[in-house]
């Protein structure tokens, strides 16, 4: 790359290469599981890559400006072609790989894209499906050529002759490619990522070099990160958690990135290459959980005895430990101990034995989930952000993690709680414009510059942010405290034994709830207990459930009571629903979502026994089976009054 | 299709086969052209592997010739064979059960190598480069295969299915030009089966081989192949595109006479 | 000539023994595809019993009739040999089947050490005699037609009538017997024997009881020639040329065999032998079978192997 | 268990393929060679020197020989005594007839000699296979017998063969004591096993492998079996053979054929079936059992019996040694085919899925 230019500032991803090319050019930046070894790429490698793409889609006529889609696995040349993009002050529009056809339609139409770049021979296909309703698609390269002898269509090229042609073109033109990197700045959009908005079309959201360059940066010294960080990439690339962790913070400080081979090799991968920083899901660690807790089934008595003995050491002090807090002798010495039969074995069989940072966002995680991993001694913590903030609004500062929190406003950041619980936040990481929404935009974006982010939270006595709910799905209680129902299901959802929730008290004197018992966790211990039972009805009737059940919601109210205006919000009466809430009965979404207001009118009966204070209530209800045959249900259920816990006078 | 048919590289004369007195081919003939998919049918016991065995000289045949590229033997032996480009698939899988794939990958390269036992024996320059070179060669085989996952699993503990694939893997290998295979279907469940066709397909398309194969299931055979000989009881009742033999009565009669 | 005869004829007595520990191959061979090491050793332990027993059982019962007690001895030890037949069985091959010949020719090795280890602690590891009453002196026969004669040692005659009867007996137990023919048919197919409902197991037993018998003999006759030591183990070495000599799965095979080997080994003695320093019997035998291996693998008799694909 | 394997990813062919991938195994094996080297002759006696460790390593050696054959090639061997004894007289020969023969070369050219010779009789194994194979094998035995016991020209005309060396130098090395001799054979076996390894992990070892595992599958592929076969008989044998020689000048320094007669052989066979067949670690850890056993029931046996108010003679010790060698053969083909060596391999893949049990 062009020397003279990184005499300018590093305040664009081009520039950031060409600065890492220079002072680390012969270190790894790039690595892929491709052939049975780890491929890598040098800083310089990469850099002279990049050069010959971009020139290479300079002589196609690649515009200043213009959007270039992105559509694959995570490969190296996937992540080279971003900024070879970014070099000719193109916006890299990167899109999920699983989608089908007609779904990149849409985002292909509205980016008004001229060129697709395509993992391999299958994405191609997709491509070609939907090609004469893209009026302005002209080029679709591949990098992957398997397959694709036959594919004769003009338009259609291999990445190989781009960067041939390229680095002819770089040979006549030698200046060219520094002046383009030269006449791009820091407030030139650097990518645009679609959020799947849950109402209405996909909204490409526009993200300056300034935004996600701040937000790394940020990020990266937030944690200390440094140039001989691992990661490993295999997150969709589409996705903003993975352009801030994979791209724009590996751009930032330097460190190397890891390509897996495939999507059944991630696991080999990981434990191959054992990241120092790591970024997942939260179903990700839940999968890689129930895994080890499956294996450990089948080890010997033995030794499960002593898994679960030292897991039980763990989870009495392995977290404080981890945040340095003081810890009895005796535990430090079976800790020792445990780190070596279990802790450290189970990490390296996880991958996990490097990791130094790991972040985990998206969702909301289980306590008992987040605890495990704290306590066997990995530095995992939660993060908040949309992709509208570069992924980047609240991290959780090491030694003070919360379960239940996510964390203290990032560096740089400002939040603020508006009067109806939203959270809104200012900072440089924030989105430049919704792509041709500018209405959208200014709906998102307020007077004084907040960002609204439509979720609903409140900071504690220490500072942290805590997501409680969708602004939009938060109401107030009869006395005006605010009121959170999915924040009151989820706390609920944590227990084992309860599957689903359903509370209800918005504009209402007090919070009742309806419980889905797990069939599975509960039918359990009743099998412990010699409780005998005929069905998930007949069970949920139970009197010992019944109690069961209490004692958790009891355990919710006792924390909502430490939640300042959530005080209000604890729960006073329940009824154990006699089925369990369906999709196929329209209860719940198919991505298992309450439908709140349909079970509402479905089983307003009950809901009137329960503030009528009534203590069974009988009801029928109809159900479609697997075979879709017709049926009822019914039930005389039991309704509770649960303790509720600070405020006298209003228990029922 | 890109790839068009060329010359004959391989023509049978007259060929028969006996077990001590049991005749297993009678005077049979047939060619095979260059870059075409030839597919051998016939009942059970129609003489199908033995047809194969002759070709690349595990069998010796009591008569004929067979001509390749215009040389001619009588006798081909399966060293020679294997020199002459010709590789093949067993139909119970004949893997090293002792190694894992990329070793019996590796063995497919032995043809190629070039250093001797004593360079070999001190892991010294060209043996060492050699053994490196060839490990490349044989992960691309493995990547064009889609077997990453099993690399390095010993071929004992893998499912039939991918025994099947590593088989063909070993043949590949060795950048055969003729590749001879044996029921590379048999046993398999549909989605293996479409696998293995496409894999077949991608060879002969992307490295212009010449393929001849034996496999019982008709559908696929006149699915892919581009000639097609039909053998019963040892004789050739058969030879033609798919759908020639298809209307050809004998071959119908031979079918439905195996199949009740 | 007249003494080439003589060797000839010595050759042949002693061959008729190889045929009769060859024959011990090759009965346990045909019919559970077992190559039998441990035949020497069950050799040994035989002898080593039926000496042992000669002399125990007497004092015992108190029998004075040596006839009597070699004949009660003899039984002992013949059900001696059925019991180890029947826990070899047991503990070993069944184990086993269907391994490939190297794996079972090497746990026979392991069989041969333990039954000579049990055999030498049992029985004690001196050298015993056996007496069984054979003729010791020499006899001339057809001076007639020779000047000087013949003189045939007539110990090694009745020893090789014996053998040559137990042959004849055997030959016949497996050609007209239901077991012999049931034998000849897992030798022939374990799977089809099995499938027409022959049990395997108890097959195995009675060969490995029959060829412990045979072991018997041949160690009785052995042992009352040379006395009973730890080297009878060794005839199985003997053996051993002999049945590939004459294939691995052929009665007949193993007669012949074993009457060229004799013979081979007696003229080559005597006429090569003092050219190259003598005491060339063993290798001279497995010379004259590894060139047989070279030439016809499969022996004189034995049946062709063809490999499939 | 003690393995932590994040982070040791390959980036080269040659990295994924050396001998020992993974780090703390490279550690393990640099630790036992220093202690092998440095620790054992600063700490072991004279007698355990003589009794175990110098037999331990050479016997290791010949394993190792027999396993190639074996183990690699599946090629059974009955006659390895016979190719230790060739080792042995030809380095005599070359040593007591060529002046000045350095004493590395003599030794060499005993194992050549042997490699011959095997060649030799491995010709049989291109015809038969099998037990049929293990017959040509025991030829080779008795015949090599007979010819050092009765042909006086091999022995320097020594009555019944019987001979013996004596001031051994290797380079201006006097190998006198026990450790001198004990620090040879180590050195000279180091090498020899890294040769070994070399071999079974590149073409020739495949080839060999390929024949044992499916022959003809072999040969479609364009493995000779001649070369092959023939190749592993020359190397085994002349891997047995250098034990052989260093088994006659190092640890016996006068011997007779006696020492290399069919039961060494069998004792051969055996440390390869126990240990473990087509594993280099096997032939060491067969070697080690069958040096170690007899011994070791010598110990105990007697005081074992004692508790029980038996007393069992030396002479009912060697007779539980056969029966207790002959059973652990049986037990080892019949529980655990692939030897001790699969018990180790087994037992650390468990400490790499620790704690996982798969």
């Amino acid at each position: 790359m062009p020397e003279s230019a990184s005499t300018q500032a590093l305040d664009t991803f081009p520039r950031l290469l060409i600065h890492h090319a220079q002072v680390r050019g012969s270190r790894t930046a790039m690595r892929e599981k491709d052939l049975g070894i780890w491929q890598s790429w040098t800083w310089q490698a990469v850099a002279e890559e990049v050069r010959a793409l971009a020139c290479g889609l300079a002589e196609m006529g690649f515009q200043r400006g213009e959007n270039l889609a992105i559509v694959g696995d995570n490969r190296p040349r996937m992540y080279m072609m971003m900024t070879a993009v970014q070099c000719l002050g193109g916006v890299p529009l990167p899109l999920y790989q699983d989608a089908v056809a007609s779904e990149m339609l849409f985002v292909l139409l509205d980016a008004e894209v001229r060129f697709v770049f395509v993992e391999d021979q299958e994405q191609v296909d997709k491509i070609l499906e939907i090609q004469e309703q893209l009026p302005c698609l002209e080029h679709v390269l591949y990098d992957d050529p398997r397959g694709m002898r036959h594919y004769t269509l003009p338009f259609i090229h291999d990445i190989r002759e781009l960067l041939a042609m390229g680095r002819i073109h770089d040979r006549n033109h030698p200046d060219l490619l520094v002046s383009e990197v030269a006449r791009g700045g820091p407030d030139d959009v650097s990518v645009m990522l679609y959020t799947s908005g849950t109402t209405g079309k996909p909204k490409g959201v526009r993200l300056t070099h300034h935004a996600f360059i701040s937000a790394a940066r940020g990020g990266a010294e937030f944690d200390r990160l440094t140039a001989d960080e691992d990661i490993l990439s295999y997150l969709p690339m589409a996705w903003v958690g993975d352009h801030l962790f994979s791209f724009a913070q590996a751009m930032v400080t330097g460190f190397t990135i890891n390509c897996p081979e495939s999507a059944e090799t991630v696991m080999t991968d990981l434990r191959e290459i054992g990241p120092t920083y790591y970024f997942a899901p939260p179903r990700v660690f839940e999968n890689l959980l129930t895994q080890v807790m499956i294996r450990m089934e089948d080890a010997s008595l033995l030794k499960q005895k002593m898994f679960h003995s030292f897991m039980a050491v763990a989870r009495r002090s392995g977290a404080e430990i981890l945040d340095g807090q003081p810890v009895s002798l005796a535990d430090r010495l079976l800790y020792a101990l445990g780190s070596v039969f279990v802790y450290g074995p189970l990490k390296n069989v996880l991958g996990m034995s490097r990791i130094r940072v790991a972040y985990t966002a998206g969702a909301a995680i289980g306590p008992d989930l987040f605890r495990f991993y704290r306590s066997i001694g990995i530095n995992l913590k939660q993060l908040y952000g949309q992709t509208e903030t570069c992924a980047y609004v609240c991290l959780q500062p090491d030694g003070e993690i919360k379960f239940d929190s996510v964390g203290k406003p990032a560096p740089g950041v400002e939040v603020k709680i508006a009067d109806n619980g939203e959270i809104l936040v200012r900072g440089p990481m924030l989105l430049k414009e919704y792509y041709k929404r500018p209405d959208a935009t200014a709906e998102a974006i307020n007077a004084d510059g907040y960002f609204m982010t439509g979720d609903a939270g409140l900071f504690d006595d220490d500072g942290h942010l805590k997501i409680i709910d969708r602004a939009k799905d938060v109401g107030k209680l009869a006395n005006g405290a605010m009121y959170a129902p999915n924040y009151l299901e989820n706390k609920l959802k944590f227990f084992q034994y309860i599957k689903e929730a359903v509370v209800f008290g918005d504009r209402r004197q007090m919070v009742c709830a309806f419980i889905n018992i797990d069939v599975g966790a509960v039918g359990n211990w009743a099998e412990r207990r010699g409780i005998a039972y005929s069905g998930y009805t007949d069970l949920a009737g139970k009197e010992e459930v019944y109690g069961l059940i209490q004692e958790s919601i009891e355990q919710v109210n006792a924390e909502l009571v430490g939640e300042g205006t959530l005080a209000d919000s604890q729960i006073h009466r329940f009824l154990i629903l006699h089925k369990e809430l369906d999709p196929d009965d329209d209860e719940l979404t198919r991505t298992r979502k309450v439908r709140r207001n349909f079970v509402a009118e479905k089983y307003a009966v009950l809901i009137d026994a329960l503030y009528a204070g009534r203590s069974r209530q009988f009801i029928e209800t109809a159900v479609k089976f697997e075979d879709g045959r017709q049926g009822k249900v019914a039930a005389d259920l039991l309704i509770r009054d649960v303790k509720t816990f600070g405020l006298a006078g209003r228990d029922a | 299709m890109s790839r068009q048919i060329g010359e004959v590289i391989l023509d049978l004369k007259n060929v028969s086969l006996s077990f001590g007195g049991v005749k297993a081919l009678t005077d049979i003939s047939f060619d095979v052209r260059e870059h075409e998919i030839r597919a051998i049918i016939g009942p059970n016991g129609a003489g199908k592997s033995s047809m194969l065995n002759v070709i690349n000289g595990v069998y010796r045949p009591q008569q004929g010739d067979i001509i390749l590229r215009g040389r001619r033997f009588s006798r081909m032996n399966p060293y020679e064979a294997a020199k002459a480009g010709i590789s093949r698939t067993f139909q119970n899988i004949a893997l090293f059960k002792g190694m894992n794939v990329i070793d019996n990958l590796m063995t497919g390269r032995n043809l190629k190598i070039r250093s001797n036992l004593i360079q070999q024996a001190f892991w010294w320059g060209p043996a060492r480069r050699e053994e490196l070179a060839h490990r490349a060669k044989v992960e691309e085989v493995i990547d064009f295969l889609e077997i990453q996952h099993i690399r390095k699993t010993p071929v004992g503990r893998l499912p039939y299915g991918l025994q099947k694939r590593v088989d063909l893997g070993r043949a590949l290998a060795m950048e055969p030009s003729i590749l001879l295979l044996d029921e590379p279907m048999a046993g398999m469940n549909v989605e293996e089966k479409q696998d293995m066709c496409r894999f077949i397909l991608d060879v002969n398309d992307q490295f212009g081989t010449t393929i001849v194969l034996i496999e019982h299931d008709m559908a696929v055979v006149m699915d892919i192949s581009d000639r097609v000989v039909v053998l019963d009881y040892g004789k050739k009742i058969g030879d033609g595109a798919p759908d020639e033999v298809r209307a050809n009565p004998e071959v119908i009669t031979a079918y439905l006479g195996a199949s009740h | 000539m007249g003494f080439f005869l003589e060797t000839l004829i010595g050759g042949l007595m002693a061959g008729m023994l190889y045929s009769l520990v060859a024959l011990g191959f090759v009965l346990i061979f045909k019919a559970s595809g077992v190559f039998n090491f441990a035949q020497g050793a069950m050799v040994l332990f035989a002898a080593l019993a039926m000496a042992r027993f000669a002399v125990w059982i007497p004092d015992w019962l108190g029998i004075g009739n040596p006839a009597l007690a070699n004949t009660l001895a003899f039984l002992a030890a013949g059900a001696l040999m059925f019991v180890v037949a029947w826990l070899i069985e047991r503990l070993v091959l069944r184990h086993l089947v269907n391994q490939e010949g190297a794996t079972l020719l090497m746990a026979t090795l392991g069989i041969a050490y333990v039954l000579e280890g049990v055999g030498t602690s049992l029985f004690g590891s001196d050298i015993y005699k056996i007496d069984v009453g054979m003729p010791k002196e020499p006899v001339m026969i057809l001076e007639g037609s020779f000047e000087g004669g013949l003189l045939i040692n007539k110990e090694d005659f009745v020893a090789a009538l014996i053998a040559a009867v137990l042959v004849g007996l055997l030959a016949l137990f497996f050609q007209k017997t239901a077991t012999g023919r049931a034998l000849r048919a897992v030798a022939d197919d374990h799977q089809a024997a099995q499938s027409i409902g022959i049990p395997l197991n108890r097959i195995w037993v009675i060969v490995w009881c029959v060829a412990g018998v045979v072991a018997l003999v041949a160690g009785v006759i052995w042992g009352s020639k040379l006395g009973v030591q730890f080297s009878l183990a060794t005839v199985a070495l003997r053996g051993l040329p002999v049945v590939i000599l004459g294939g691995l799965t052929s009665i007949p095979g193993a007669i012949i065999g074993g009457l060229i080997i004799g013979v081979g080994e007696k003229l080559s003695e005597v006429y090569l032998g003092p050219m190259i320093g003598g005491g060339i019997e063993i290798w001279f035998a497995y010379q004259l079978a590894l060139v047989f291996l070279l030439f016809r693998p499969q022996g004189l008799f034995g049946e062709k192997i063809i490999d499939r694909v | 268990m003690l393995y932590r394997e994040n982070g040791q990813f390959k980036t080269s062919y040659a990295a994924d393929q050396q001998i020992f991938p993974i780090a703390q195994d490279r550690w393990a094996i640099v630790g036992l060679l220093l202690f092998a080297f440095v620790g054992i002759p600063l700490l072991v006696d004279e007698y355990l020197l003589r009794a175990i460790l110098i037999p331990f390593l050479i016997l290791s050696l010949a394993a190792l020989g027999v396993n190639i054959l074996v183990g690699f090639c599946g090629q059974i061997t009955l006659g390895a005594g016979a190719f230790m004894a060739v080792g042995a007289y030809a380095a005599y020969n070359f040593h007591i007839r060529i002046e000045g023969l350095p004493l590395l070369l003599s030794f060499l050219l005993g194992g050549l000699t042997a490699a011959a010779v095997g060649i030799f009789f491995g010709i049989p194994s291109l015809r038969v296979r099998g037990l049929y194979l293990a017959v040509a094998t025991l030829a080779a035995q008795f015949f090599t017998d007979w010819v050092f016991l009765r042909v006086p020209w091999f022995t320097d005309n020594a009555s019944s063969g019987s001979v013996s060396v004596s001031n051994l130098q290797v380079l201006g090395w006097q190998i006198a004591t026990p450790v001198d001799k004990y620090l040879f054979c180590l050195g000279w076996l180091v090498v020899f096993a890294l040769l070994a390894k070399n071999m079974t992990r590149s073409a020739i070892g495949r080839q060999w492998m390929a024949i044992r595992d499916m022959d003809v599958a072999a040969e479609v592929i364009g493995i000779r079996p001649l070369f092959a076969k023939l190749s592993a008989f020359a190397v085994s044998s002349f891997f047995v053979g250098t034990a052989g020689t260093l088994w006659g000048f190092i640890h016996l320094s006068s011997w007779e054929p006696a020492a290399f007669s069919v039961d060494r052989s069998f004792q051969l066979l055996f440390m390869v079936i126990i240990g473990g067949l087509g594993s280099i670690m096997g032939s060491f850890f067969g070697a080690a059992f069958i040096v170690i056993l007899p011994i070791a029931l010598n110990q105990f046996l007697p005081a074992f019996g004692g508790l029980f108010g038996v007393t069992i003679s030396t002479a009912g010790v060697s007779h539980a040694e056969l029966i207790v060698f002959g059973a652990l053969i049986i037990f080892f083909l019949i529980k655990e085919p692939h030897g001790i060596a699969r018990l180790w391999s087994t037992a650390k893949e468990k400490l790499r899925l620790w704690p996982f049990p798969h």
